[in-house]
């Protein structure tokens, strides 16, 4: 974005410019709306959830004495006679981008006020996640299905299982809650509650396109959260 | 300049020529804040009784709520610790104690008055309170994330309460809750009670959650006009900063919370290795206690001084405005704050030097923490120095502020003890290190604690506590809980291990039975002092004499509201404006002896001030 | 004023606790007098600044209580007295830092001809092993643990077969000789404390955790465990006997090693884990 | 926040530029997976993971999360808090090296090897 223009106060561009905001009155993120400063720091926060969780993984993979299971074999699908590795992940992976990058349009069409567009591709954002749930739940039914549980696992160390379940189960949660406020969210647009500034159910405050953002902003915080896991445990 | 900085002037002009009399020509130019940013809040005003006083959105309604819960949890606490001092002391008269018992109440001792209490009274209840009022602005940002926050506390707190009256009781492992012997069999509650615990925790991580961003982004996207970060109040800065360190430690603690459930409850071996109890292997292997011990104190550290950061804050006001001095070095104390919280991210193993952990961490976590030992050191100094040449107000609230400073710096000092890193070897898991920790974050911050409800009482209820009942509270307080911890750092250097049920039957031990009755009494008689508060809070509340408005005269924004005590959306028709630091306490030329902080410079002129 | 002189009257008093106090650290027996002595100059320094500060805090406020007709100073900073104070305590700390690492560089560097002493622990009680005439210890595995072999070791390891087992709470040392202490626990976590060896260490399930000393003053000492354990905690004691060489090997004698123990066990059946029980 | 600002804020970034990251993400992942398919071991593999990994979280949080339009005191705020991260990365790392030789030698190797 642009800088805003803001009434008597002189933007500075880099490190002089975060000297400057950082000193001057009232705000020190210049021009972010409070909710989006928010959500910045609850992703901030949530990282550090995620890190601990791979950390721990770390922790544990690194010190088991058990052989660690092939991901590559054990993510393997086997298709039309062929076994492709991780297959039903890179899909899942596909998936996920694309809906974050319907998400990304969703966020510019709405702060031009695009109501339809930026409806629309907020939805194809929710399907999307949605069919990312979906895979998730196929690929945690296949691997109950051969054997795999938290606490045991015919492949290896019994920690695969534990930390497999756990850290896909807490991203597939975030998911999942993405995708109700996705489906919540569309419906607001739909209805045009931002451009005739309705009030919310709960909060009862003035809604605005700038939730689109912030909403964005989870829903990328998620994708990227998904190409961590993806390179640590699925590649590593 | 704008139509609505002129109104604005005007009507400063008016409320500070109340307190400062007279003064030089106005000139607009010297005057000049920028115009808002930010248009005014939206508030929800509640009408009936639920929305204005359960489910209430005002900030100052939910601190007044988390105090209260806070409190509460406070006095389970305050009797649990009777409990255990009665077996220590009294072994005889404490016939009706297990050792299961004694664990239980060990542990939920020190889970309640760790994060229950203190964390949950000095963020949720003075954070909530004063935030909004000392940076200027109308509310916290997200008033009904707000009000949510302090039911999910409520919630964390009824599972925590819960757990004392399931099958097998409350968990017994320490408020550690060190794996494996947490979710065992040998340790009392390793059934319900864990699970409970672990639950409530969760739950509080989560309000908390909700409550720090709340704190967070009021504090840096909603402050008033002219109110720049360097102009905030200490206590601001020790609270933020201590919610920054909560936003990001707290994640660790949910998360082995979350690896601790999933290994009761499923048998996942995250932190079980193999082991045999009772003559049998139980079904775990592979995993690692140490783990758990590491994200335990990647919280536990910085949790320490989401405790102190804020009694830090707090305390440098109330010396600041009881000494009639500004308080000294305020830049220094700020990068203190921000630098202590910083560095606490960087010393969490100094906890386990005898832990098993890899032996060389000892050297990196030995450097960093006596690096903290710096800043802390200079913002002691700067306390002092602010007494230095003061003009001090010995009242009840100067005395707290006194106890804190003698309870913190012995505290502290024994900290370098533990910190370093052989030292701690024959001192860690004794009696010195509870002395320790209780004189450091049990005592001095209660301290701070106590300081501030006699200070800020005035502001949230409009009358005086009472200064003579006061004055015993503190000195019973004080005297007993230094006899109580002082002699304990000796307990320690004879070598009792701590979370003992009893330890006579050694022969060097035995001189200590003499040393812990005198202690248990004196416990005894400093938890009944509290009352003594409680007392004064009912008496007062019902035949205290008016506060009026800043009866302290005291420079911050919390003692200029429209109305005392401040009414929702704190300051009536328009927000003020700031012209400069809280602390223009006794400024050469000024007629009295401070300068509020909505004073424009040029009712000032004649003034020698030189910091804005 | 009375505020003034209680606060005094505290420090006085705390000066005085620590002259007169009758309870001070025990007789050290080991050769970790390096912590000691940090702990006396932790002590000295960190006192001196404790008084000092109290002092002059008590001088403020019988020097600068509140008078109608005084202003205070008005001095919002001094950059030189604040440059001053913290390279002072920058200082004051590192001198406290220094000796601290040093001992520390010893405690987790063990000599070379430390005898190696396996300390196992489960709730609530210890045993110990020591190394055969190959003055190795055998290893061992938790799940190998059995009335037969109350120490899991590995029968398979050649190193093992010599191990001196002590199926008892009581452990024999020679004095002046380095020992290695091998911590591992079946359980929960535990730690093997002689507070009169100063020296610590938790032993946790999962890993193997040493420390080190060297015990020079014969005697028996009680062993405590300072890691909190669960129910028993309080009662998991144990003792240690320091002798000289000529006892410590008469008593060495005596023990019997893990062949013996396999010899006189007929039906030796590795698959029975059943703890011994005491 | 106030409409006058939202206008101001509605200065929006061409389509072409989501695209074009759009695009570059894919490819990314593809490279990752390749890394996979083609079974690279060791070192190269390690590298290269990390390397399209980081590449990726960087696009997304440059460009899909508008990091790179904004200013830098915000920036900065989320960014340092990150070494406290990696220092716990770095320990944790030193840590289960020491578990795991600790585990290796005294529960299994033994004596034998020295």
């Amino acid at each position: 974005m642009a800088d805003p223009k803001i009434e008597g106060y002189q933007f500075k561009p880099g490190f002089k410019g975060m000297a400057s905001d950082t000193g001057s009155d009232q705000t020190m993120f210049k021009g972010v709306h409070w909710g989006k400063a928010m959500m910045w720091i609850f992703l901030l926060s949530d990282t550090f959830v995620f890190s601990c969780f791979l950390i721990s993984y770390m922790k544990g993979r690194g010190s088991t004495l058990i052989d660690w299971p092939n991901p590559s074999e054990v993510f393997g699908l086997h298709v039309f006679g062929v076994d492709v590795p991780l297959l039903l992940i890179a899909i899942m992976t596909f998936v996920l981008i694309t809906s974050s990058g319907t998400m990304a349009l969703a966020v510019k069409y709405g702060y031009e006020k695009n109501r339809k567009m930026c409806g629309w591709l907020i939805l194809a954002t929710a399907i999307g996640g949605l069919t990312f749930v979906g895979m998730q739940a196929f690929e945690w039914s296949k691997l109950i299905h051969e054997g795999v549980r938290p606490w045991e696992n015919p492949f290896g160390a019994p920690q695969f299982g534990s930390f497999f379940f756990m850290i896909t189960g807490f991203h597939g949660t975030h998911v999942s809650i993405g995708v109700i406020f996705l489906f919540i969210y569309a419906y607001k647009v739909f209805a045009g509650h931002y451009d005739n500034k309705k009030r919310g159910w709960f909060t009862s405050m003035k809604g605005d396109y700038v939730e689109i953002e912030i909403l964005g902003l989870y829903w990328h915080f998620v994708d990227l959260v998904w190409v961590f896991i993806f390179a640590f445990f699925y590649l590593w | 300049m704008s139509e609505e900085q002129d109104n604005n002037k005007v009507v400063y002009q008016a409320q500070s020529s109340e307190t400062m009399g007279g003064s030089a020509s106005p000139s607009p130019d010297m005057d000049y804040v920028r115009p808002a940013e930010i248009p005014e809040q939206d508030l929800y005003h509640g009408h009936s009784f639920i929305t204005k006083w359960v489910f209430c959105q005002d900030a100052k309604v939910i601190g007044v709520q988390y105090f209260l819960t806070a409190v509460f949890t406070g006095i389970v606490g305050l009797i649990l610790s009777w409990l255990m001092r009665l077996q220590l002391g009294f072994p005889e008269a404490a016939g009706f104690m297990t050792a299961e018992h004694y664990y239980q109440f060990v542990t939920m001792h020190g889970m309640i008055m760790v994060v229950y209490f203190l964390t949950a009274l000095f963020l949720g209840g003075f954070g909530n309170y004063l935030i909004p009022l000392m940076v200027g602005a109308r509310d916290m940002v997200f008033p009904y994330v707000n009000m949510i926050s302090f039911w999910m506390f409520f919630i964390a707190v009824a599972v925590l309460m819960a757990s004392f009256f399931v099958p097998g009781g409350p968990t017994g492992a320490g408020w550690t809750l060190y794996p494996p012997q947490t979710i065992l069999e040998g340790t009392p509650g390793s059934g319900m009670g864990i699970l409970l615990m672990l639950i409530s925790l969760s739950l509080f991580v989560i309000g908390f959650t909700m409550g720090g961003l709340n704190y967070l982004i009021t504090v840096l996207q909603a402050r008033t006009r002219g109110m720049t970060l360097m102009r905030m109040p200490l206590t601001v800065w020790g609270i933020f900063t201590a919610t920054v360190l909560a936003m990001l430690a707290f994640p660790a603690l949910l998360v082995s919370a979350i690896m601790m459930t999933l290994d009761k409850i499923l048998g996942t071996s995250f932190f079980m290795p193999t082991i045999i109890q009772a003559g049998e292997v139980l079904e775990y292997g592979g995993g690692s206690p140490i783990l758990f011990q590491h994200l335990f104190w990647f919280f536990g550290h910085p949790e320490v001084y989401i405790v102190a950061l804020p009694a830090f804050g707090i305390v440098s006001d109330l010396i600041s405005v009881h000494s009639r001095k500004n308080i000294f070095g305020y830049r220094m104390m700020v990068w203190a704050i921000v630098g202590i919280g910083a560095l606490s991210f960087f010393v969490w193993a100094h906890h386990m030097y005898v832990s098993g952990m890899n032996p060389w961490f000892g050297f990196f976590f030995a450097t960093t923490t006596l690096i903290i030992a710096v800043p802390t050191a200079m913002k002691v100094y700067n306390w002092i120095l602010t007494l230095w040449r003061g003009n001090i107000r010995l009242n009840t609230v100067m005395l707290w502020c006194l106890g804190f400073i003698v309870t913190f710096v012995n505290g502290g000092i024994t900290g370098i003890f533990l910190g370093n890193v052989s030292v701690d070897v024959p001192l860690s898991d004794t009696y010195f290190v509870i002395a320790h920790f209780h004189m450091v974050m049990g005592i001095a911050p209660l301290m701070v604690i106590m300081g501030a409800v006699y200070h800020w009482f005035p502001l949230v209820s409009g009358k005086m506590l009472d200064e003579g009942l006061g004055k015993w509270h503190f000195w019973i307080t004080f005297l007993g809980a230094y006899s109580i911890y002082f002699p304990m750092h000796y307990l320690g250097f004879i070598g009792v291990p701590r979370r003992y049920f009893e330890m006579y039957d050694s022969p060097y031990m035995a001189s200590a039975t003499g040393m812990n009755e005198f202690i248990s009494m004196a416990a005894f008689i400093v938890g009944a002092a509290q009352f003594i508060l409680i007392y004064n809070i009912i008496k007062t509340l019902k035949t205290g004499k008016k506060a009026g408005q800043n009866p302290w005269k005291a420079n911050s924004l919390e003692w200029y509201t429209s109305t005392v005590p401040p009414e929702h959306g704190n300051f009536g028709e328009r927000l003020p404006v700031v012209h400069r630091w809280p602390y223009d306490f006794s400024v050469p030329g000024a007629k009295e002896d401070f300068i509020p902080q909505t004073t424009p410079p040029s009712e000032v002129v004649h003034t020698k001030v030189e910091k804005t | 004023m009375h505020a003034g002189i209680i606060f005094f009257l505290v420090i006085i008093g705390s000066i005085l606790f620590h002259i007169f106090t009758p309870w001070y650290w025990t007789d050290i027996a080991s050769n970790w007098k390096g912590m000691d002595d940090t702990i006396t100059l932790t002590f000295w320094v960190g006192g001196g600044v404790f008084v000092a500060v109290c002092l002059f805090m008590i001088y403020c406020v019988f020097k600068f209580s509140y008078k109608e007709d005084r202003k205070a100073e008005y001095k919002p900073e001094d950059k030189k007295l604040e440059r001053i104070l913290t390279w002072a305590t920058t200082l004051g700390v590192a001198a406290l830092l220094a000796p601290g690492l040093i001992v520390w560089n010893q405690y987790v560097n063990v000599p070379k001809n430390a005898i190696e002493i396996d300390v196992m622990a489960w709730q609530w009680g210890w045993q110990y092993r020591l190394p055969g005439e190959d003055g190795k210890l055998g290893t061992t595995q938790v799940i190998n643990i059995s009335d037969n072999n109350p120490f899991g070791i590995n029968l398979n390891d050649p190193y093992g077969k010599d191990d001196v087992l002590i199926q008892s709470d009581a452990i024999n040392l020679k004095n002046n000789k380095p020992v290695k202490i091998l911590l591992r626990s079946v359980d929960v976590l535990h730690n093997w404390y002689v507070p009169q060896f100063r020296a610590k260490m938790d032993a946790v399930p999962g890993v193997v955790t040493y420390y080190w000393f060297e015990p020079n003053k014969t005697g028996e000492y009680e062993v405590l465990c300072a890691e909190y354990c669960g129910v028993g905690h309080y009662a998991m004691r144990g003792s240690v006997l320091v002798q000289n060489d000529e006892e410590y090997n008469a008593w060495l004698g005596e023990q019997e090693t893990f062949s013996d123990l396999i010899a006189k066990q007929k039906n030796f059946n590795i698959g029975d884990t059943k703890l011994a029980q005491k | 926040m106030t409409d006058i600002k939202e206008k101001e804020q509605t200065s929006t970034h061409k389509i072409g530029i989501y695209l074009w990251i759009w695009g570059l993400l894919f490819v990314l992942s593809f490279f990752s997976y390749m890394v996979d398919w083609y079974q690279f071991q060791g070192f190269l593999r390690w590298s290269l993971i990390l390397i399209f990994m980081f590449l990726k979280a960087g696009l997304i949080m440059a460009f899909f999360m508008h990091l790179f339009w904004e200013r830098y005191a915000l920036v900065n705020v989320l960014l340092w808090p990150m070494t406290a991260i990696a220092c716990f990365i770095f320990l944790m790392v030193a840590e289960f090296e020491y578990t795991l030789f600790s585990r290796a030698f005294y529960f299994v190797v033994g004596g034998g090897v020295q």
